[in-house]
C-alpha cells in the first residue's frame, strides 16, 4: 500500500513536468510582456529593454524554462509581477479557501446527487424519477454565474436567510491553524465563527456543485439500476432484509464504486472550475486569483497556480483510488 | 404438507405484451422431501420459486392468481413485513450463480450474520459465531479465518457452499435451490449435491430443487415436476418419470441426453424451439414440437389429468382415461 | 435437411424485407416520445439557425440606444438589451453560433477522444501509458484556465474557442472510451472477430466501438451543454465571440450586470441554453437506447 | 451584521466595513499604482500636504508650512512636530528624506510605478534641520506641490519599519495616518484600527475593514443586506434597487475622462477631416443618457470641469449624421472600413466596460456608413495591443492623479507616444510647446490660460472624441455619517462615523 | 493416420504483474507443456475442470494467443511464428466456435453481417456472391433466409450457436476448435447442435477439437479424448478405452461425478475433497496429489510423465 502510494507519487513527476512545460510555453507565447507590466505605463523602451535583460526574458525559451524549473525544485516559483510577493505564499494563502469551497460543493453535490439518483432508480419510470432527472438536467444547463446571482437574490437579498458573499462575517475570522475556516473555528471552539463560515459557504457551494450534482445524480441512477438487477441484491432480499437495508447497504455500497470515480473527477474539475463562482461570491480563492493573473499577464502566478492545482488534482485522484480499495475489497494495490 | 402451490399464475408486463411466465402451476412438498422441478430454459422454474419467496420484481412482474400455502397459510396474503420475517428464516433460497449472488463488498461473515441478526435477534458476536459454525458445517476449512474473507477470495464451489450456509443459517423448513450447481464443475457439483443431501438428512429440511439437468434430478430427488412454457406437464416420483415418462416432452428430454454408457450415432432431438412467450400457440404449447401431435392439440390447451396415479398434461391420457384409446 | 422444420415455429410474419440498420434505429427512435421531443427541438433549432434571418423582426446587431433596456413588450417580445437591440432577434441570430459551438466542439473532442481512448484501451502497455499520461496532463490542468491559455496562444475568435474547448474535453472522452473498451475487449465476439481475420482497425471500429457507444453518447450530449456554457465563460473574459455577433453565452455574460433592473436580458438567453441542452440530452438518451438492438422490440 | 445582544453600559466598538472591487496591489505607496491600494493607503499614511475636502487645492498635513523659491526650483517644508509613526518611531526630516530618496535615483527601482512621475523633477532632497526639509528641482515644475498630496509615492513611510520588514513592508504598512494597519487576508479583506495616538482629531470608528467583493451587483446586495456599510464602484443599474432599500447614494464629480482615441499616426485617421466626421457621427448625449443611464456627464473638452484650466468656451463637434456623411463624402471615404480595439472589463471612467461602449459606437458608425470591427482584449493585453499601434480607434480613459491640468493634457504630449500614454499617437509641436511652458508657470491665471488654449487647439484637431466624465459613485447605509468621496477617488475615513 | 495438427510442448504462462513498479512478475501457468496430435477427420475431445487451460489451448491453436513456448504445427508448418499475410491466409484453415452464444456474437450486427464478414475480409466472394454464400451457410446450419436481418438477441441460444457455426464455416476451414459449444445450452437444444456438428463434419470432412467439461457430451462426439488438469494433459486415449477403463484417479473421479439420468442406477461416486489449486502456484510433484485419493509419497515430489499404456492410451500417473 505504501509502496503503491510512493509509486503513484513518482508518476506525479512526468505529469507535473508536462503541465509545467505546457503552462510555461503557453504563457510565454502570450503577447503581454512582463517587463512592461512591471514597469507600468510611464516606462520608456530603454527601461523595458534593460529589465528584459535582467529578467532573462531575452534568453531562449528552454533556458528560461530551465531557470524556472531550478527555482521550482527549490520551492521557489518566483514572485508576482503585480504584488511582488512570492507566488508560493500568495497561492498558499488562498488555497484553503478554494479547497474548502470545492470540498463543500462536492459534499453537497454528492449528498443531493446520490439521493436524487437513488430515489430515481428505486422509483424508476415514476413521476418522481422524471422530476429528479429533469432537475438534474437543469443543473447541467444553467450557467454558474447566472445561478449564483439568482441564489443571492433569493436567499440573501429577498429572504435574508444567508449572507451575500465572502467567506465569513468580518471580524469573526478564526485563528489561523489550517486555513480552513470551518475546521479552524471548530478547533478553537469558536462556534460563532463556525456558524458564520458555514452560512457563507452554502450558496457558493450549491452554485458550484450544481453541475456536479446533476452528473452524480445521473450516474447514480444508472449504476443503481444496474446494481438493483444484480443477483446479490436478490440474495439480500431472500434473506428477509428490509428494503431500506437492501437499497442503502447492499446496493448503494456497490454503486458507490463507480460513483466515487465520477465524484473524484468532478472534485478535480471543481478545484480549477471555481473561477466564476469565486468571482460572483467574492470567494478569496485560487481560481479567480489565477484568472485575474491571466488577465493581468502575471504569469509567475499563473504558472504557480496551475502547477499547484495539478498537484492537488493528482493527489485527489490518488485519494479516490485509495478510497476504491476501501470500498471495493476486490481491488488491492500492492 | 409443508408447502402447497395451487394454480399459481405469475405475469410479466414487457414491451409488446404480457408474458404468462407461470401459468397455473400446482404442486406440493412434504416435510423432509426433495422435489425437483425440471424443464427447459424459460419454462418458468425460477419464476415459480421467486413467487414462493415473494421476490417477483414488481413492476414488471406480478402474481395474479393462486395460493401458496406454507404450513397452511397463504404467503400471498401476507404483508411485506410478515414475508420478510419468513424469508431467510423459514424458507430460504440458493441461487444459480455463486459468482454473482454474493455481495462483493461485504465479508461472508457479515453476509451470513445478517439473516441471523434479523431473524434470531442475535448480537453481532453471536451471529458471527454461528456463522463460523455454519461454515464448518458446509465443509469450509478453517472457518474462523474464512469468515473475514470477501467473496472474490473464494472459489466458485466455496461460494456456493457459503450460499448454502447462509440459506441454512436460520434453520429453514424449506430450502429452495434454483440450479445450485449449473455454474459449477462436475467434481464440485458432486461435492455440493452430496453436501445438500447430507444436510437435509441432518436438519430435516425439505428441498425444492430446480434444475434442467436430468442427471442431477435422478440422483437426488424423491419426486419430480416437469414444466414446459409456464405449465406443469407432468408430475410423479423420480422412478415413474425416468422409467416411464408419459408426456412426449419428458420423453424427448430424456432421450436427448447423450449417455456415457450408450453409444449411438445420432442423438434424439426435440425439433424446433420453445414458442415465443409473447405469442403462445392456442393449443398445447408443445404441439409444434411434438411427434405425437394431433388435431386437438393445436386447438385446445390440454388439462392436467390423472393417469395411473400420476398427473400429466396431454390429450392422449385424457382420452385414455375416458376410455377412448 | 431435417433441421429446417423449426422454421415453421420461428416464422412469425412471413419473409422479411431487407431493412437497413439505420431504418431500424430510426423506427425505434420514433417510438421514444422524449427523444422525439428532443429531436423536434433540435430540428427547429437547426431550422432557426439556417433560416433565422427571415424570422428576425429587427437587425440583431444594430440597436437604438434610446430604446435600451426595455421590458418585454409587443414591439420587442423579449425586450431590448443595453444597446437597445432586440433580444428576440439576437437569440435567433445566436442560435447558429451556439449550435455550432456545441456541436463542433463535441465532434472534435469526441473524434480525438475516441481515437486516443481506443488505441490506449485496445493496445494497452506502453501506448496506453503514454496516451493516458498525456491525458492526465490535460486533465490536471484546470479546464477553464487551459482553454484561456490555449486561446491566448491560438488567438481570438469563435473557431479558436471551439478548438480550445474541445482540447480541454478530449481526456474525458478518452477515459470513457478506454474504460469501456477494456471491458468489451475481452468479449468472445471480439476474439471471434480476430479469428475470422479482422485486423486491429476492423476490430476496433466495427466490433468494439459500436458496443461502447452508450456512455459516450450520454457524455457527448452533456458535452454539448458544457461547450455552450464554457464559451459563455470565455466570452465573460473577453475571449469568445467578437462583438457585435450574438451568442447566447456571451449575452448571458454581458447581461449579468443588469440583473436587478433588467432581468429579462439574462433570462431569455438562459432559457435558450437550457432548452437546447435539454433537447440534446433527451435526444441523446433516446439515441442510446435506439442504438442498442437489445432494447429494441 | 445586525447588532443583536443586550446593550451593556460599555461602549461597543464601532466597525465600519467598506466594500471595494479588488484586492489592493500592495500597501507600500512606492510600489503601487491602483485605486484600491490608494484608498487604504490614504488612511494609513499621510503626505506632507493634502487636498482640501472636495477640491484639489492643497492644504497642510505633515508639513505645517512651506515656501517656494522665486525661481520655482526650491521647496522648503516645515514639518509638524510630535508626530509618531504607528510603530512608535518619531516622524522627522530623516523620515521624509528616507521616503523620498528611496524613490530617487540611484535607489529607485523599475517597479516603482509613480516614482518618476512624482519625484522625477526632483534633483535632491535635503534635511535642513530635524523639522525642515528642502526639495531642489531640476527645473521649475508647478504641479510638484500637487504631486506631494497624492496618495501614491508621496506618503511618508516609517524608515524603521521599511528596514525591519524589507520585502514584506508592502504587506505591513506603517505610517502616521489616523488608522493603523492590522491585517490583510489576501483576496478577502484589509483591516485597520483607529490610531489612538493620532496627532490630529482622531478617527470616529474603531475599526475599518476594506472588504473585497468583485461583482458590482453582489457588492450592492451586500450593502442592501447590511453586511457592509459603504460600497464604491456602484453600477448605475443597481441604483434604483439600492434607493428602494433606503441606501444613500453619493454622487460626486469624477476626476476622470472617458474618451475615444483616433490613431492619428496613420491612415485613415491621420486625416483630421475624418476625425471630425466621426466626431459628428456619435451622439454623446444619448450615450450618457442610456448607456451610462445619466450617471456621467458629457465631456465637452479634455478636462473635468472642476480642474483649474478648464475651458468652458470650447464647443465640441455636434451630433449630426448628415454633416458626418457629407464630410466623409468630401474625404472620399464613403465606405470606410476600420478596426476598433477595446477592453473587456469595466473601468472607473467607463462603468459599463469597453466592449459595450465600442458596440454602441459601432452602431453609430454604421449609420454613417462606416463599417467597424471590434476586437476585445483583457485590460493588460489591450494596453499591449494599443502600444503596438493596433486599431484605428481605441477606447481609453484617464483618472487624474493630482488634480493638475497637466496630468490630463500631457496625455497628448508627443513625448508620451513612446510610453504609450498618448494613445492617439498625437503629435503637435504647438501643443508640446504650450505644455512645457505651462509646467514652468506658477499656478494662476496665466497658467490656466495656456491650458485653455491647448484645449481649443485640441477641439479642432480632434485626436480624441471626449465622451464623458463618469460620476464617482458610492453608496452607504443610512447609519453612516459624514461620508464623502474625494474627487481624486480617495476615501478619507477619519471623519466618518457609524451609528 | 496423418496428423492434421500437432501440438508440441505447448506452454502458455500469463504474467501477473505485481510488486513495486511492476518489477517482479508471477505467472499463471495456464497451459504447461502439453503435446498431442489431431488427425485429419477425427474429433478430439478435451475435458477437464474449469480453468485447467482448455480454452487457452484452443485459442493458441487458432492463433488468437501466442504461446510462451512450444509449437503448433498445422500440416507440418509452425503457425505460431506466422505474420501478416501468411497469418491471414492461415486463419482460413482453423476456426473457432465459442462457448457462450450470447457473448460471441456482436450484439450490434445483424446475423447476415456477422456471417458475411469473414467472407468479405478474406475476399472469398464479391458483391452478389457474398449474399448467396451467406444464404447457403444459413441453410447449412438450419436457419432460414429471413433470419439474416435479425440481431443475435432475437435468437434462442441454440440458433445463436448455429450462427456462430455458420460464421466459422464461412471460410471453409479444415479444423474447427469447438470451445464448449453446448455448455450454455439446454439438453434439447444441445442435441440439435451436436447433431448439426456431426452432419457438417461428414459433409465437409471437418476435423474438430471439441472442448467441454460435460463428459457425456464429449464421449458422444469424440473419437479420442484428452483429460486436462491444471494446465497439464493427464490422460489421453480412444474415447471407448478411456471411458471404459479410466486410469488416472482424476479421470475416474470426473467420470463418476457425471450425474446419470437414471434413478435406478445408484452408483458409488468418488467425491473429491477440496478445490482445484490455484494455477499461480500449482502444487509440487503431481498437480493432482492434493485431491487424489490414492496419493503416494512420490506423487508429492516427482511430476509424472505421460506414459503409453497401450491401445493409443496414455496417462500421467505414478500408479502406472
Ligand atoms: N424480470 C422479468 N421480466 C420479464 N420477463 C421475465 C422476467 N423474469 C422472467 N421473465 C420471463 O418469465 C419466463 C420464465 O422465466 P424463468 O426465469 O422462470 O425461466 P426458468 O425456467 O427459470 O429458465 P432457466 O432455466 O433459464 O433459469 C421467461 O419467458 C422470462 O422471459
Ligand atoms: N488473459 C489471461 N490472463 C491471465 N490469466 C488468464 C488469461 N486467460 C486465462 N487465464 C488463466 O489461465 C487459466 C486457464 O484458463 P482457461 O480459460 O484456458 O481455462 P478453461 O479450461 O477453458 O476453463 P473453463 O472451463 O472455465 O472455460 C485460468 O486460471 C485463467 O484464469
Ligand atoms: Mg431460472
Ligand atoms: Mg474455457
Ligand atoms: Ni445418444
Amino acid at each position: 500500500m505504501v509502496k503503491y502510494i510512493i509509486k503513484r507519487l513518482i508518476l506525479l513527476i512526468p505529469v507535473l513536468l508536462g503541465v509545467s512545460i505546457m503552462v510555461f510555453v503557453v504563457m510565454h507565447v502570450f503577447q503581454a510582456d512582463p517587463a512592461s507590466i512591471i514597469l507600468g505605463q510611464h516606462a520608456t523602451a530603454e527601461q523595458i529593454e534593460k529589465l528584459r535583460q535582467e529578467l532573462g526574458l531575452n534568453n531562449p525559451l528552454y533556458v528560461q524554462y530551465w531557470d524556472f524549473l531550478k527555482g521550482a525544485l527549490q520551492g521557489d516559483l518566483g514572485s508576482s509581477l503585480i504584488t511582488k510577493t512570492p507566488v508560493v505564499k500568495e497561492i498558499l494563502s488562498r488555497f484553503p479557501a478554494t479547497i474548502e469551497l470545492a470540498l463543500a460543493a462536492i459534499i453537497i453535490a454528492s449528498i443531493f446527487g446520490i439521493s436524487i439518483g437513488v430515489i430515481s432508480a428505486v422509483k424508476q419510470n415514476s413521476i418522481v424519477d422524471y422530476i429528479g432527472m429533469v432537475f438534474a438536467l437543469l443543473g447541467v444547463s444553467m450557467p454558474i454565474f447566472w445561478l449564483g446571482l439568482i441564489l443571492i437574490v433569493i436567499f440573501a437579498v429577498q429572504m435574508h436567510l444567508l449572507p451575500v458573499a465572502g467567506r465569513i462575517q468580518i471580524g469573526l475570522e478564526p485563528a489561523h491553524i489550517t486555513g480552513f475556516y470551518l475546521i479552524d473555528s471548530l478547533l478553537t471552539g469558536n462556534m460563532a465563527s463556525f456558524k458564520s463560515a458555514l452560512s457563507h459557504i452554502i450558496l457558493p457551494a450549491v452554485a458550484l456543485g450544481s453541475y456536479s450534482t446533476a452528473i452524480i445524480a445521473r450516474m447514480t441512477r444508472s449504476t443503481m439500476l444496474e446494481i438493483i438487477g444484480q443477483d446479490y441484491i436478490r440474495t439480500a432480499r431472500a434473506k428477509g432484509l428490509v428494503e431500506k437495508v437492501v437499497i442503502l447497504q447492499h446496493a448503494l455500497r456497490n454503486a458507490l464504486i463507480p460513483i466515487i470515480t465520477v465524484i473524484g473527477l468532478q472534485l478535480g474539475s471543481l478545484l480549477g472550475g471555481a473561477v466564476l463562482t469565486e468571482t460572483v461570491f467574492s470567494w478569496p480563492g485560487v481560481g479567480s486569483y489565477t484568472v485575474e493573473a491571466i488577465l493581468k499577464s502575471d504569469y509567475p502566478v499563473v504558472q504557480g497556480a496551475v502547477i499547484l492545482l495539478a498537484v492537488v488534482f493528482v493527489l485527489v485522484n490518488l485519494a479516490v483510488d485509495l478510497l476504491y480499495a476501501y470500498l471495493d475489497p476486490r481491488i488491492k494495490y500492492s | 404438507m409443508l408447502l402447497q402451490v395451487k394454480n399459481l399464475k405469475t405475469q410479466f408486463k414487457v414491451k409488446g405484451g404480457v408474458v404468462n411466465a407461470v401459468d397455473g402451476v400446482d404442486f406440493e412438498i412434504d416435510r423432509g422431501e426433495v422435489v425437483s422441478i425440471v424443464g427447459e430454459s424459460g419454462s418458468g422454474k425460477s419464476v415459480t420459486s421467486l413467487s414462493i419467496m415473494g421476490l417477483i420484481p414488481n413492476p414488471p412482474g406480478k402474481v395474479i392468481d393462486g395460493e401458496i400455502l406454507f404450513k397452511g397459510e397463504d404467503l400471498l396474503k401476507k404483508t411485506k413485513k410478515e414475508l420478510q420475517n419468513i424469508r431467510g428464516n423459514e424458507i430460504s433460497m440458493i441461487f444459480q450463480e455463486p459468482m454473482t449472488s454474493l455481495n462483493p463488498v461485504f465479508t461472508i461473515g457479515k453476509q451470513i450474520s445478517e439473516a441471523l441478526i434479523k431473524h434470531k435477534n442475535m448480537s453481532r458476536e453471536e451471529a458471527l459465531k454461528k456463522s463460523i459454525e455454519m461454515l464448518e458445517l458446509v465443509g469450509i476449512p478453517s472457518p474462523e479465518k474464512r469468515v473475514k474473507d470477501y467473496p472474490h477470495q473464494l472459489s466458485g464451489g466455496m461460494r456456493q457452499r457459503v450460499m448454502i450456509a447462509m440459506a441454512l443459517a436460520c434453520g429453514p423448513e424449506l430450502l429452495i435451490a434454483d440450479e445450485p450447481t449449473t455454474a459449477l464443475d462436475v467434481t464440485i457439483q458432486a461435492q455440493i449435491l452430496d453436501l445438500m443431501l447430507k444436510l437435509k438428512d441432518k436438519l430435516g429440511t425439505s428441498i425444492l430443487l430446480i434444475t434442467h439437468d436430468l442427471g442431477v434430478v435422478a440422483e437426488v430427488s424423491d419426486r419430480v415436476v416437469v414444466m414446459y412454457c409456464g405449465k406443469v406437464v407432468e408430475k410423479g416420483t423420480v422412478m415413474e418419470i425416468f422409467e416411464r415418462p408419459l408426456h412426449p416432452y419428458t420423453e424427448g428430454l430424456l432421450l436427448s441426453i447423450p449417455r456415457v454408457d450408450e453409444k449411438h450415432d445420432k442423438l434424439f432431438m426435440i425439433p424446433g424451439v420453445v414458442p415465443n412467450p409473447l405469442n403462445m400457440p392456442k393449443g398445447c404449447a408443445f404441439a409444434d414440437r411434438c411427434h405425437r401431435c394431433e388435431e386437438i392439440c393445436k386447438k385446445e390447451v390440454p388439462p392436467l389429468v390423472e393417469y395411473e396415479g400420476r398427473q400429466v398434461r396431454c390429450f392422449r391420457y385424457l382420452n385414455h382415461k375416458e376410455g377412448k384409446v | 435437411m431435417e433441421l429446417n422444420r423449426e422454421e415453421n415455429v420461428m416464422l412469425e410474419g412471413g419473409v422479411e424485407k431487407t431493412s437497413s440498420p439505420w431504418r431500424n434505429i430510426w423506427s425505434e427512435l420514433v417510438k421514444n416520445k422524449a427523444a422525439m421531443v428532443g429531436l423536434s427541438i433540435i430540428v427547429i433549432l437547426i431550422l432557426i439557425a439556417l433560416f433565422g434571418k427571415y424570422l428576425m423582426p429587427y437587425d440583431p446587431n444594430t440597436g437604438v440606444l434610446a430604446e435600451s433596456l426595455q421590458k418585454p413588450s409587443s414591439a420587442h417580445i423579449f425586450g431590448t438589451d443595453e444597446q437597445g437591440r432586440d433580444i428576440f432577434s439576437r437569440i435567433i441570430d445566436g442560435t447558429k453560433i451556439s449550435l455550432r459551438v456545441g456541436i463542433t466542439a463535441v465532434a472534435i473532442a469526441l473524434t480525438a477522444g475516441i481515437i486516443f481512448g481506443s488505441f490506449a484501451g485496445y493496445y494497452g502497455g506502453k501506448i496506453d501509458m503514454y496516451i493516458m499520461r498525456l491525458m492526465d496532463i490535460i486533465l490536471a490542468f484546470p479546464s477553464l484556465l487551459l482553454a484561456i491559455a490555449f486561446m491566448s496562444a491560438l488567438g481570438k475568435g469563435i473557431d479558436k474557442a471551439i478548438i480550445a474547448i474541445s482540447i480541454v474535453t478530449i481526456p474525458e472522452y478518452a477515459r470513457i472510451v478506454r474504460g469501456s473498451i477494456l471491458s468489451v475487449k475481452e468479449n468472445e465476439y471480439v476474439q471471434a472477430a480476430k479469428a475470422i481475420g479482422n485486423n486491429d482497425m476492423g476490430i476496433i471500429f466495427k466490433h468494439i466501438l459500436p458496443n461502447v457507444m452508450s456512455p459516450i453518447i450520454v457524455r457527448a450530449t452533456l458535452g454539448i451543454s458544457t461547450a455552450i456554457l464554457e464559451t459563455s465563460a470565455l466570452g465573460f473574459l473577453g475571449l469568445g465571440i467578437q462583438p457585435p455577433q450574438a451568442e447566447w453565452g456571451s449575452m448571458l455574460g454581458a447581461g449579468r450586470g443588469y440583473f436587478y433592473n433588467a432581468p429579462h436580458i439574462v433570462l431569455f438567453p438562459g432559457i435558450a441554453i437550457t432548452i437546447t441542452v435539454l433537447a440534446f440530452n433527451l435526444f441523446g438518451d433516446g439515441l442510446r437506447d435506439a442504438l442498442d438492438p437489445k432494447l429494441r422490440k | 451584521g445586525c447588532g443583536k445582544g443586550t446593550q451593556t453600559g460599555s461602549k461597543k466598538p464601532k466597525t465600519l466595513i467598506y466594500a471595494q472591487g479588488a484586492d489592493p496591489r500592495g500597501l507600500d505607496p512606492a510600489y503601487v499604482d491602483d485605486g484600491e491600494s490608494a484608498k487604504i493607503i490614504v488612511n494609513v499614511y499621510e503626505g506632507l500636504v493634502k487636498y482640501k475636502p472636495n477640491s484639489t487645492e492643497i492644504e497642510p498635513s505633515l508639513a505645517t508650512e512651506w515656501t517656494v523659491s522665486p525661481d520655482g526650483k526650491e521647496y522648503t517644508f516645515k514639518l509638524r512636530q510630535g508626530v509618531k509613526f504607528h510603530d512608535g518611531t518619531p516622524f522627522n526630516a530623516d523620515a521624509v528624506v528616507f521616503s523620498v530618496e528611496r524613490q530617487l535615483p540611484p535607489k529607485a527601482t523599475d517597479d516603482m510605478p509613480y516614482a518618476s512621475f512624482t519625484f522625477g523633477p526632483v534633483e535632491k532632497v535635503q534635511k535642513v534641520d530635524d523639522y525642515t526639509v528642502k526639495f531642489i528641482l531640476k527645473q521649475p515644475y508647478t504641479p510638484f506641490l500637487a504631486n506631494l498630496a497624492m496618495s501614491l509615492a508621496a506618503p511618508i513611510v516609517s524608515p524603521a519599519a521599511v528596514q525591519k520588514y524589507g520585502d514584506k513592508f508592502i504587506e505591513n504598512p506603517v505610517g502616521t495616518g489616523p488608522f493603523k494597519f492590522v491585517k490583510w487576508d489576501k483576496g478577502q479583506s484589509v483591516t485597520l484600527a483607529k490610531n489612538e495616538d493620532y496627532w490630529g482629531e482622531k478617527a470616529k470608528v474603531d475599526t475599518v475593514v476594506f472588504k473585497i467583493t468583485k461583482e458590482n451587483s453582489v457588492r450592492a446586495s451586500e450593502l442592501i443586506t447590511g453586511s457592509v456599510d459603504i460600497i464604491d464602484g456602484v453600477d448605475p443599474n443597481d441604483i434604483k434597487k439600492l434607493e428602494d432599500n433606503k441606501i444613500q447614494i453619493f454622487k460626486g464629480k469624477g476626476m476622470n475622462i472617458n474618451y475615444m482615441a483616433f490613431n492619428t499616426s496613420r491612415a485613415p485617421f491621420n486625416d483630421p477631416k475624418l476625425r471630425e466626421a466621426v466626431s459628428h457621427a456619435i451622439d454623446r448625449d444619448e450615450l450618457v443618457k442610456y448607456l451610462y443611464q445619466g450617471y456621467a456627464s458629457v465631456a465637452n473638452t479634455y478636462l473635468p470641469d472642476f480642474i483649474p484650466g478648464y475651458n468652458d468656451k470650447v464647443q465640441p463637434y455636434k451630433y449630426d449624421v448628415e454633416k458626418a456623411k457629407a464630410l466623409l463624402k468630401e474625404a472620399g471615404k464613403e465606405n470606410l472600413e476600420i478596426k476598433m480595439i477595446t477592453y473587456s472589463n469595466p473601468r472607473p471612467y467607463n462603468p459599463v466596460n469597453g466592449q459595450k461602449l465600442a458596440e454602441a459606437v459601432q452602431n453609430y458608425l454604421a449609420k454613417v456608413g462606416i463599417k467597424a470591427t471590434i476586437e476585445v482584449y483583457p485590460w493588460t493585453e489591450y494596453k499591449q495591443k494599443a502600444a503596438q499601434g493596433e486599431g484605428d480607434i481605441l477606447f481609453y480613459g484617464w483618472v487624474g492623479d493630482n488634480g493638475d491640468a497637466d496630468n490630463f493634457l500631457s496625455l497628448l504630449d508627443s513625448n508620451e507616444i513612446k510610453s504609450s500614454l498618448n494613445a492617439a499617437k498625437y503629435s503637435n509641436p504647438k501643443v508640446d510647446e504650450l505644455l512645457a511652458k505651462a509646467r514652468r508657470l506658477p499656478n494662476g491665471e496665466e497658467r490656466n490660460n495656456v491650458y485653455k488654449e491647448i484645449q481649443e487647439i485640441l477641439a479642432v484637431d480632434a485626436p480624441w472624441l471626449p465622451i464623458s466624465n463618469a460620476m464617482d459613485m458610492a453608496a452607504y447605509s443610512p447609519k453612516v455619517k459624514g461620508f464623502t468621496l474625494h474627487p481624486t477617488g480617495a476615501v478619507y475615513l477619519k471623519d466618518v462615523d457609524k451609528e | 493416420m496423418e496428423a492434421l495438427l500437432e501440438v508440441v510442448n505447448l506452454k502458455k504462462y500469463f504474467p501477473v504483474e505485481s510488486g513495486f513498479l511492476k518489477k517482479s512478475v508471477e505467472y499463471v501457468k495456464a497451459v504447461d507443456d502439453v503435446s498431442f496430435k489431431i488427425y485429419r477427420g477425427e474429433t478430439l475431445g478435451l475435458v477437464g475442470e474449469s480453468g485447467c487451460g482448455k480454452s487457452t489451448t484452443g485459442r493458441m491453436l487458432v492463433n488468437l494467443l501466442k504461446p510462451t513456448s512450444g509449437e503448433v504445427r498445422f500440416e507440418g508448418k509452425d503457425i505460431t511464428k506466422l505474420k501478416g499475410a501468411e497469418e491471414r491466409e492461415f486463419r482460413k484453415n482453423i476456426q473457432i466456435i465459442f462457448q457462450d452464444p450470447y457473448a460471441s456474437l456482436n450484439p450490434r450486427m445483424t446475423v447476415g453481417d456477422i456471417i458475411a464478414e469473414p467472407i468479405k475480409i478474406n475476399r472469398l466472394a464479391k458483391g452478389e456472391e457474398v449474399e448467396k454464400r451467406v444464404l447457403k451457410l444459413l441453410e447449412y446450419v438450419g436457419l432460414a433466409s429471413y433470419h439474416r436481418n435479425r440481431y443475435p438477441h432475437e435468437f434462442s441460444g441454440g440458433q445463436r450457436q448455429r450462427v456462430g457455426i455458420a460464421r466459422a464455416l464461412a471460410v471453409n476451414p479444415k479444423l474447427i476448435v469447438c470451445d464448449e459449444p453446448v455448455s450454455a445450452l439446454d439438453v434439447s437444444i444441445q442435441a440439435q447442435v451436436l447433431n448439426l456438428l456431426d452432419d457438417l463434419q461428414k459433409e465437409f470432412k471437418l476435423t474438430y477439437l471439441f472442448i467441454a467439461h460435460g463428459l457425456n457430451v464429449v464421449k458422444h462426439v469424440s473419437d479420442r479424448v484428452g483429460v486436462m488438469y491444471l494446465g497439464k494433459l493427464v490422460e489421453i486415449g480412444d474415447a471407448d478405452s478411456l471411458y471404459d477403463n479410466p486410469l488416472h484417479p482424476y479421470t475416474k473421479a470426473l467420470l463418476s461425478a457425471i450425474p446419470v439420468p437414471d434413478p435406478a442406477k445408484k452408483r458409488e461416486r468418488i467425491i473429491l475433497s477440496g478445490d482445484v489449486p490455484s494455477p499461480l502456484n500449482p502444487p509440487e510433484g503431481c498437480r493432482f496429489h492434493t485431491r487424489c485419493q490414492s496419493c503416494m509419497e512420490i506423487c508429492k515430489k516427482k511430476e509424472p510423465e505421460l506414459k503409453d499404456v497401450g491401445q493409443n492410451h496414455r496417462v500421467a500417473c505414478h500408479l502406472y
